[in-house]
């Protein structure tokens, strides 16, 4: 079979994969809204407050998320047997891995697309924020699952790998934070917001090439 | 092999492809303004957001720094050689906080155009000199 | 070399050690086709950790092993093997049939149609059955079947008999019997000893390797 | 994979082995400690007693001999684990596995220094010990990816497959770098920019600069020794079964 | 200029000496810890050599 044909195959199964184990899939979905509730319970729910905290408020949510939902990139694969299979399959792995990553940002990144402006709507951001809301989380996302990416495949083989992961993997986020909730705080505020868009797309495309070279890497060591 | 290599060559040719892509976008964006800051012109043309917190850089206008009361309130002017902005600020100011020096105030705007500010910081420049020296430097300054 | 073209597995002075301990060292042997290749040796004595540096999993200490005249990486080793481990690699939620198409699409396609290999190894009519309710025996054999669908020489097998049942070790004879005579290569390690007379056996045994 | 052929990379295995890499950082530490000491000495002297006081800052500009030559290293010895680190995944060269992971403690150790006395600092000076400012923010990070790297090694049993772990992070971090530092950028810098590497003439007193430029080489030599020190632990934690720690032993017996 | 002014440091001895102080103690623990550490471990190994020999 040709290489884009086991792309495709890595992707489809992935995600009917997801839908069989749909409840746990949903579980990064629900913290994500978990979290983002509980800011009003503990700063108060002065309006002004919630909206100013509120661009920073869903991407922190949005990235705790998707950290929890992490660990199920490649775990199940590194537990069964399947990442073995992987390796040894006469494909690039790096993009087999890539098959992987697309696959865990649809079952995971997607979702966050459809609730986050629902709940950026509870916490008051304006709406002209929203679609600026939209773009960002559209590019910053697949960002999220990618960085991730490489923090999952070199603590899969550690029995407590969480905490190590997480210790990996956010100082890596930070610039994905920045320039996301700063583009939604720009835009509430009515200002420009087309250099983050740019940069935030610049990280983007470079992740997409870049991030599957040292994750395979990383797996092949993992699997040692 | 010779599919392999074809099939590598495409590859390396989209990994390039992207981030070629990548860089222009990351050049385009820095000719816009990323700046989460604005200048003392900014906020007299209008350009600053009213009713949301931002930052104001500028330097303290000599001779406009007044207390009007015994109290922590300071006001004072800023400017960037260009525009002005009236700012308020009731707190201690720290020790840099000098007239003719340049600060960054944190802050909103009010309906009267004055720049009310929660924070003020000093920014101290990058020269280090004895002070003899800063003193011969001024005087070589005004003689010219 | 005219020799260098030729089908055949060569591993010079290969050695490796774990947590310090030297597992083998100045391990030679050369696998050509028709042959089988069976590891022997107790508990810990490295068996395992052979097969995972044969895979590429690991890094050996030192020593070549080359596949056709050629370092491993630089060959068509990972087209033409095929590995079974203590996992299974196939997926328990999704079914057999899923899994193998799975398979089938990482690797290039081998002699037998999914169906035909669901015949041999005696899980015809199980297309629709999700792996979970499979018994260990048949997810055993679920996983044999994955090397009859996907094209390769070589089959690195580690313990392949376990929770198999007698019926279920001479199957698996039997289709390593088939595969040799076509031309393959088996490597494996078990516990039991074949019942394969006619076949060209090699036997390495690991405990009396270290020096 | 490798653009070098296996056979120059085993010539460099056993050139760089482990013994004698152990004798030769033994040969090396007490020199380099003489001279770490004396470019101290002189460093300290002249940037605590002989350099004049700042025109403006007064005596709290002296925290620059330390935190100015400290943030300098954090930056320095990440590149330098990064480089090691590439060559580790290429080449699988032992030394620059274990000069990588003995290199971890110490840049976190200057990073640390770097943010401390950066707030002692900026108290008297900006009135606050810390703000989310560019330098001082992506320098925070560093110390977690500093962190990150000392954990990850520890937590994979392996030794060898951990090293390459940790190559592998040191890489990624050190293209994020740059990234994080733009990132934080353009919330308004409070940090004064460069003081000494602004192109022509540092705008900094000369009778300052020296002392400082003495401190930054004084910590380069400090690096080499204490990583000397951490690889030669390394190294035995690693090889402690094997025929050269043993003979090593009898001698020192 | 005396001692006393020295350590004075025009007002800001406060901020000057702990930082001072600080470094010391970090670049003294990271060169001093893996020399310890070190030492330990080879007693250990030469101990664990006299075990087995015997």
């Amino acid at each position: 079979m040709t290489l884009t044909a086991a792309f495709f195959a890595i992707i489809r199964r992935d995600l009917l994969l997801a839908f069989r184990r749909r409840a746990e899939m949903a579980n990064p979905l629900f913290f994500f809204v978990l979290i983002v509730t509980l800011f009003p319970l503990a700063v108060g729910a002065q309006p002004q407050l919630l909206q100013t905290m509120a661009p920073g408020v869903i991407w922190v949510s949005a990235l705790l998320a998707a950290l929890l939902s992490l660990d199920s990139l490649f775990r199940s694969d590194f537990e069964d047997g399947s990442l073995e299979q992987m390796l040894l399959s006469p494909h690039s792995l790096s993009v087999l891995v890539l098959g992987k990553i697309i696959a865990h940002w649809l079952v995971t990144g997607l979702p966050l697309l459809l609730v986050a402006p629902l709940l950026a709507l509870f916490l008051g951001l304006p709406e002209q924020a929203m679609g600026t809301l939209w773009l960002t989380l559209i590019l910053a996302t697949p960002l999220l699952s990618l960085i991730g990416a490489i923090g999952v495949a070199l603590t899969v083989g550690l029995r407590r790998g969480g905490m190590i992961l997480s210790l990996l993997v956010l100082p890596l986020y930070v610039p994905v934070l920045i320039f996301a909730s700063n583009a939604v705080d720009r835009a509430a505020s009515g200002l420009p917001v087309g250099a983050q868009l740019n940069i935030l797309l610049a990280m983007l495309l470079a992740a997409l090439v870049l991030v599957p070279l040292p994750t395979s890497a990383a797996l092949k060591m993992s699997v040692n | 092999m010779k599919p392999a290599r074809k099939q590598r060559l495409i590859l390396i040719g989209l990994m390039l492809v992207g981030l070629g892509l990548a860089a222009t976008f990351a050049l385009q964006a820095f000719n816009e303004n990323l700046m989460y800051f604005f200048s003392t012109t900014d906020v007299a043309t209008g350009k600053a957001p009213k009713n949301s917190l931002f930052r104001l850089g500028g330097m303290v206008i000599k001779g406009s720094v007044e207390r009007p009361d015994a109290g922590l309130l300071v006001k004072f002017k800023l400017s960037d050689f260009n525009k002005e902005v009236p700012v308020e600020y009731s707190g201690i100011l720290p020790d840099l906080f000098r007239e003719g020096q340049g600060i960054v105030a944190k802050g909103k705007l009010d309906e009267r155009g004055v720049f009310v500010a929660e924070e003020v910081l000093a920014k101290h420049d990058e020269n280090y000199m004895p002070p003899e020296v800063a003193d011969s430097l001024k005087k070589s300054a005004e003689q010219k | 070399m005219e020799n260098s073209q030729q089908t055949a597995l060569v591993v010079k002075e290969l050695s490796c050690s774990r947590d310090e301990r030297l597992l083998f060292s100045g391990l030679n042997f050369t696998l050509m086709p028709g042959q089988v290749l069976l590891l022997e040796g107790s508990n810990g004595s490295g068996k395992t950790t052979l097969l995972r540096v044969l895979c590429g999993f690991r890094d050996a200490d030192a020593g070549d092993i080359s596949w056709c005249g050629d370092q491993i990486d630089e060959s068509s080793y990972y087209a033409d093997m095929a590995y079974v481990g203590h996992a299974d690699g196939t997926k328990k939620e999704l079914t057999v049939l899923e899994n193998l198409r799975f398979a089938l699409a990482l690797n290039m396609p081998g002699h037998y149609s999914i169906q035909q290999a669901l015949e041999k190894v005696q899980l015809a009519g199980y297309d629709d059955n999700s792996v979970q309710t499979l018994s260990a025996g048949q997810k055993r054999r679920l996983s044999l079947a994955r090397l009859l669908i996907t094209h390769n020489i070589l089959w690195i097998l580690d313990e392949p008999f376990t929770s198999l049942d007698r019926q279920g070790i001479e199957l698996i004879e039997t289709l390593m019997v088939a595969h040799v005579e076509q031309g393959g290569m088996v490597i494996l390690t078990s516990h039991h000893d074949l019942t394969i007379p006619h076949m060209s056996l090699q036997r390495i045994h690991l405990d009396s390797l270290d020096s | 994979m490798s653009v070098i052929p296996a056979a120059v990379s085993r010539f460099f295995h056993r050139t760089a082995s482990s013994p004698h890499f152990y004798a030769l950082a033994d040969r090396f530490i007490p020199w380099l400690t003489a001279i770490f000491i004396l470019l101290l000495a002189a460093g300290l002297y002249g940037g605590l007693y002989l350099a004049p006081t700042d025109y403006q800052q007064g005596d709290s500009y002296r925290i620059i001999y330390i935190h100015v030559p400290a943030a300098w290293m954090s930056l320095f010895i990440y590149v330098l684990m990064a480089i090691m680190g590439a060559i580790a995944l290429v080449w699988h060269m032992k030394m620059a596995e274990v000069m990588l992971v003995a290199s971890a403690p110490i840049g976190a150790g200057f990073t640390f220094i770097a943010l401390v006395t950066g707030s002692l600092w900026g108290k008297p000076m900006w009135g606050t010990w810390w703000v989310w400012d560019a330098r001082l923010t992506s320098e925070l990070i560093l110390l977690f990816l500093y962190l990150g790297v000392i954990s990850l090694y520890g937590a994979i049993e392996d030794k060898r497959a951990a090293a390459r772990a940790v190559s592998i992070l040191a890489l990624v971090g050190v293209v994020n770098i740059p990234i994080i530092h733009y990132s934080v950028q353009w919330w308004n810098t409070l940090h004064q920019g460069p003081t000494v590497s602004k192109m022509g003439k540092p705008s900094i007193h000369v009778e300052m600069l020296v002392p400082l430029l003495l401190m930054a080489v004084a910590f380069k030599f400090y690096y080499l020794i204490a990583a000397l020190q951490a690889a030669k632990l390394e190294l035995l934690k690693r090889e402690a079964s094997s025929q050269w720690v043993k003979t090593l032993l009898e001698k020192q017996a | 200029m005396s001692l006393e002014s020295f350590l004075y440091m025009g007002g800001y001895a406060v901020y000057v000496w702990p930082s001072y102080a600080l470094t010391a103690v970090v670049l003294i623990a990271n060169v001093i810890l893996p020399v310890l550490q070190r030492k330990q471990l080879l007693r250990q190994i030469s101990l664990r050599q006299k075990r087995e020999k015997r």
